[in-house]
């Protein structure tokens, strides 16, 4: 397992974040954020979507969807700096801060659903 | 790890021209262009993941705060950037939904499912599942 | 008869410090490949034009080049497919030019050997036993794999090789998948101690063009894809069920 | 020069040559193997074989019956005790590159697949789909990367073979990427060069199918045996010269005329049958076949068209699916470079120059009369192939010779003594003659392209498909003149870093050479035997024993010797094909064309 680099889980990471945002996220937006505002749609109460996203249940999935979707970014923003500007003598520097960020906002993102009312 | 393929010789390098690769190769052809595209939404998934975090903490602040959210929300100029970030998670849907049957081979028994089949299976996912998000969130209306 | 104007890229190594285009005025047919205009070239106009070929029928992969900004068998692509002109002719990209068109791929050569491309086994069944048996559709499982022809367009096509040439690149993992795949192979373990280093597949972000220039169909890009999601599955068998091995 | 050594040095790595290379590997581990090749070998000609490779794997099937089509296949010019040792390990060695992962099409049961050829009477034939050669060239040189021993030259142009003493102890040759001349020293030398179709304007050959092999042994005194029989293959696409393979007929394809008729009939060729037939018809072997089109070509019963006569291989009656399943590269092909598609047309084809049965003398280890020299593949002439080859047994030839020569090359590299330091001298002699002859010459003014077409069109007129004494004559006259115009050879290209102007102009004189042997051998032997056919000698001659002609370069015309072919248990009888199998296809003369025989249109 030493010999073998961390690069599996990150990558799953990264794929399952890459699933779920392309099925989840356009429908969510576009009810949400676009579709609800506008009027298009009823808007939904201000009860209901407690319910929704603090339930237990919501807030897992709320956990999943933003930890995967930060580690999804982190992955290919990582290649992408670093083969878009050609840094690869940073690779090192630009994979840590990369998932570093990601880290941190899975911290925020497990503290804000633990502690949010 | 490889072996000298020569064992007894060294092989003499004439001078070989080595291409430099341009700052902006990515302009080079519209697949790279494309290529570079959707690898930057990323980005806006970031955000809409960030954003439904916001928005969850907002919820647990109580109705007044988000409703202050709310107004936000349905600012014009607030809109018409959601409407891009939706343009960009589709464009992220569709490039991996249609990226998704080369990397997986699916297997029943003997056959291999035809990767037509793997593809109309995620895009079926897809609908499906947009499909409830769509009701639960109006359904909670 | 017709004529074309056809833009080839010289380099002359003892003489010049930089490669220039010559350009050169090329009668040709309608069945004409653009590697028939170039033969023209070197047979009627210039014969120091260096280049390579040997089959004129796709398979032995040894005329690649860039034509107008994209790689191809020259020997499979007609004149009349690239007109109006000018032709532009480059050798194909990514990797370092030796003269002319003819480019140096000892480094594929070396990496082809970094990933075992032939049958391990831990035992050998004698020759007496007769052939191992393989269905069709085992045989279907790696077939596609297995036609590739080293003709390199897919490096050329993969902006992560030029970018980084320690990158192992697309047709060396199809191949490595050649042989995983087959139901004859035990060696799936150790090539993937090979392909799982940093410069093995991860380098790949799924650009996706080997697949799109690839004449044999081989399908790099999802070779490799598909490579590291095995690579994923394995991964966390080791973690979750270390006792198992496969 | 540079000088480097080995223990056996291979040179070429096509089929014949990686085999050579692991049948040394193994047998001795300790030898240092090199292989010299002027391509990677993975370019090698071998990789274009289409159809199969023969041996011997059916219940049905046996030796003796393998041996038989092949010997009246070669109208009784193989060595019979070469064919028997042949057919012997074929299936062995057939069987080791299944092992080695050849991806050989198979059976719904697991077991290997084979399919019916031409001239042969069973099924017998071995495929990869329809790129045969090219999956056994690349499993084999995959293979060649495991084995620690085998070290590569790629891309090194041998100009001359180092003979001293009657023994051979290298080779000079010229590395392509930096121009350098180095001589490599080995205790024994594997030719594996492969064949020269390339004397012949149109060919299924590659562009580095020059016969240097050929001409490097016999300029170093090796003599070319029965270098006059030179296969034409019924099916080529015209203007390209592109092989659309025998399994195409062997699947079912028919032949027809420009009136949809099926023609072979009136050749003594059987009679039509919707299904194919072993031996008959389509299935005949390829000399009579090419044979049969030059006689509709007289009867004015072929279609003109663009580029020549042709007559049409009809595939469309097997269907989109067989012929995706089983040659999907000859649809390929006709597509890519036809623009058509066989499933809904008939392929254009006509005759064209496919493979040289002869080449250089060698017994059954692959060792010729040089000694430390041995040869194996195209290149070679151990006499399985006679006057005609049968479709598919060279690939097998390349795996059953390969291996002889390498394990012989090992055993003789294991006693020999280290080369002697004096035969550098004559390396350092050719690195002088490459710099003065082709390197420092300005002012010639033959253009190498054109010497090379005339070389091409004088061999298609005499010494083609049918040959009399006036044309061969003039062709020894004219191939004559051209090796002295060579001398003033116009050259441009004085850089050492990759010229191929130096390659193209080496492969030139290499063609003269073997082209000389060819006209010359054709014009000695007066008797019309498989693919040498002379008008004027129209019968074969048995009257005394078949022989074998051997070729010797001297400093004027080749001398010609005659050596006695071999004969155990088949003595030389009639060559026949299409006897009717079941009672009920009864024979039919050759006028009208039947029913069930011609095309639907
Ligand atoms: C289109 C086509 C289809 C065929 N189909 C079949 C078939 O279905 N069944 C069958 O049995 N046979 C078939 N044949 C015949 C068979 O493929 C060849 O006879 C066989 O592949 C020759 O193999 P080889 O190893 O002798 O030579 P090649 O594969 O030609 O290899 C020659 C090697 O020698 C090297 N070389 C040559 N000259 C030099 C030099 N001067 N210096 C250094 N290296 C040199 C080359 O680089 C190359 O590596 C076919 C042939 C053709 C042309
Ligand atoms: S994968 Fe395709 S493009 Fe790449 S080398 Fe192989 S055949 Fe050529
Ligand atoms: S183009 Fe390159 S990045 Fe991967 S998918 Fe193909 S190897
Ligand atoms: S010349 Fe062989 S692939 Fe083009």
């Amino acid at each position: 397992m030493v010999r073998r680099s961390r690069e599996p889980v990150l990558w799953a990471m990264f794929s399952g974040g890459g699933m779920i945002a392309a099925l989840l996220l356009p429908a969510t937006v576009a009810v949400l954020w676009i579709a609800a505002p506008l009027g298009w749609v009823e808007a939904p109460s201000y009860e209901g979507l407690r319910l929704l996203f603090l339930h237990p249940i919501g807030r897992l999935s709320l956990f999943a969807v933003a930890t995967l979707s930060f580690f999804h970014w982190a992955h290919r923003f990582r290649y992408t700096v670093y083969d878009g500007l050609q840094l690869y003598h940073l690779s090192q520097l630009i994979a840590i801060l990369t998932y570093s960020i990601a880290v941190a906002l899975t911290v925020i993102a497990g503290f804000v659903l633990v502690t949010t009312g | 790890m490889a072996k000298a393929l020569n064992a007894g010789y060294k092989r003499h390098y004439p001078k070989w021209h080595r291409e430099r690769v341009p700052i902006f190769w990515w302009l080079r052809s519209a697949s790279y262009v494309k290529f570079m595209f959707r690898e930057l939404t990323s980005l806006f998934v970031a955000y809409a993941a960030g954003l439904l975090l916001v928005q969850a903490w907002v919820l647990g602040q109580g109705a007044a705060a988000h409703a202050r959210l709310l107004n936000w929300l349905s600012h014009p100029a607030v809109v018409t950037w959601h409407v891009i970030l939706l343009a960009t998670l589709l464009f992220h849907t569709v490039t991996w939904l249609n990226l998704t049957p080369q990397a997986l081979v699916l297997r029943l028994g003997r056959w291999r499912v035809p990767k037509t089949v793997v593809w109309a299976g995620h895009y079926a996912a897809w609908l499906v599942l947009s499909l409830v998000i769509v009701c639960l969130f109006v359904g909670v209306a | 008869m017709k004529s074309v104007a056809v833009e080839v890229l010289r380099y002359r190594p003892e003489t010049e410090a930089e490669p220039s285009f010559d350009v050169f005025d090329v009668p040709y047919e309608d069945n004409w490949m653009i590697l028939d205009a170039i033969n023209h070239i070197k047979d009627q106009v210039d014969g120091t034009l260096s280049y390579r070929w040997a089959c004129r029928m796709g398979v032995c992969g040894s005329c690649g080049m860039m034509v107008n900004g994209k790689p191809v068998l020259t020997c499979a692509t007609y004149v009349e497919d690239v007109l109006p002109g000018p032709v532009r002719v480059e050798p194909l990209r990514g990797f370092p030019v030796v003269r002319d068109l003819v480019t140096d791929i000892q480094d594929f050569m070396v990496k082809l050997q970094r990933v075992k491309p032939w049958i391990i086994r831990e035992e050998e069944k004698p020759l007496a036993e007769g052939e191992y048996l393989q269905t069709p559709e085992e045989l279907e499982d790696y077939k596609q794999y297995s036609m590739c022809i080293n003709c390199m367009l897919c490096y050329a096509a993969c902006p992560i090789y030029e970018l980084d040439p320690e990158f192992i690149g697309p047709a060396a993992i199809a191949l490595a998948q050649r042989y995983n795949l087959d139901s004859r192979d035990q060696g799936r373990e150790e090539r993937m101690d090979v392909l799982s280093q940093h410069d093995g597949m991860w380098g790949c972000t799924f650009v996706g063009d080997c697949s799109v220039v690839c004449p044999k169909k081989v399908d790099p890009a999802g070779a490799i894809q598909r490579y590291k999601l095995d690579a994923t599955v394995d991964w966390f068998q080791s973690v979750l069920m270390p006792w198992r091995k496969r | 020069m540079r000088t480097v050594n080995h223990d056996v040095l291979l040179i070429g790595g096509g089929g014949a040559g990686l085999r050579a290379a692991i049948a040394v590997a193994e047998a001795n581990p300790e030898l240092s193997v090199a292989v010299a090749s002027k391509v990677y070998p993975m370019r090698s000609h071998t990789v274009s074989a289409e159809g199969g490779a023969a041996a011997v794997i059916r219940p049905e099937d046996s030796l003796d019956a393998h041996a038989y089509d092949t010997i009246s296949g070669g109208d009784w010019l193989c060595d019979q005790d070469a064919v028997e040792l042949f057919v012997r390990e074929a299936t062995e060695e057939m069987l080791r590159l299944e092992h080695w992962g050849c991806p050989w099409s198979r059976k719904p049961d697991g077991t290997v697949a084979t399919r019916p050829f031409g001239g042969m009477k069973t099924e017998r034939t071995w495929f990869a789909a329809d790129k045969t050669g090219f999956h056994m060239l690349h499993a084999l040189f995959q293979t060649t990367l495991k084995y620690p021993p085998i070290s590569r030259y790629d891309e090194w142009f041998v100009t001359k073979l180092l003979v001293e003493d009657g023994r051979c102890e290298g080779a000079v040759a010229v590395e392509l990427a930096t121009g350098e001349v180095h001589a490599i020293l080995a205790r024994s030398v594997i030719m594996c060069a492969g064949g020269g179709g390339k004397i012949y304007p149109f060919t299924t050959n590659a562009n580095i199918k020059t016969g240097d092999g050929m001409a490097l042994a016999y300029r170093a005194g090796a003599p070319l045996k029965d270098m006059e029989f030179v296969q034409y293959h019924p099916t080529g696409l015209p203007f390209t010269g592109i092989l659309i393979t025998e399994a195409a007929r062997a699947e079912g394809g028919w032949l027809v005329n420009k009136e949809g008729y099926r023609y072979l009939q009136d050749y003594n060729l059987g009679t039509p049958e919707p299904r194919p037939v072993l031996r008959s018809m389509e299935l005949g072997p390829r000399d009579r076949l090419s044979q049969a089109f030059v006689g509709e070509l007289k009867k004015g019963r072929t279609a003109e068209t663009r580029h020549g006569h042709v007559v049409h291989l009809d595939v469309r009656h097997l269907g989109q699916r067989t012929i995706d399943e089983k040659i999907p590269f000859v649809r390929e092909l006709c597509m890519k470079y036809e623009k058509i598609d066989p499933v809904k047309e008939m392929i254009p084809v006509r005759p064209v120059v496919h493979y040289m049965m002869g080449g250089i003398h060698t017994d059954l280890d692959g060792a010729t009369p040089i000694a430390g020299l041995f040869a194996a593949g195209e290149v070679a002439c151990v006499s399985i192939n006679g006057a005609n080859r049968l479709g598919s047994n060279s690939l097998t030839e390349l795996l059953v010779f390969g291996a002889r020569a390498g394990a012989a090359a090992a055993r003789h590299a294991a006693d020999a003594p280290a080369p002697s330091q004096s035969v550098l001298a004559q390396g350092l002699e050719e690195e002088a003659r490459l710099q003065e002859r082709f390197l420092d010459n300005r002012g010639g003014r033959e253009r190498m392209a054109n010497l090379r077409k005339e070389l091409q069109d004088t061999m298609e007129t005499s010494a083609g498909l049918y040959r009399d004494e006036p044309t061969l004559k003039a062709g020894t006259e004219k191939v004559q003149e051209l090796k002295e115009r060579f001398h003033d050879v116009a050259l441009e290209d004085p850089s050492l870093t990759f010229n191929t102007e130096l390659q193209t102009a080496l492969e030139l004189e290499n063609l003269l050479d073997v082209a000389e042997s060819v006209l010359h051998s054709a014009l000695a032997r007066r008797e019309s035997r498989g693919a040498h056919q002379r008008t004027d000698f129209p019968e074969r001659d048995d009257r005394e024993q078949p022989a074998h002609s051997l070729a010797y370069a001297t400093t004027g015309a080749p001398r010609i010797d005659y050596l006695p072919v071999t004969i155990t248990r088949w003595p030389p009888a009639e060559r026949v094909y299409g006897e009717p199998l079941s009672p009920t296809s009864d024979p039919v003369g050759g006028s009208a064309p039947p029913e069930d025989g011609g095309n639907q249109e």
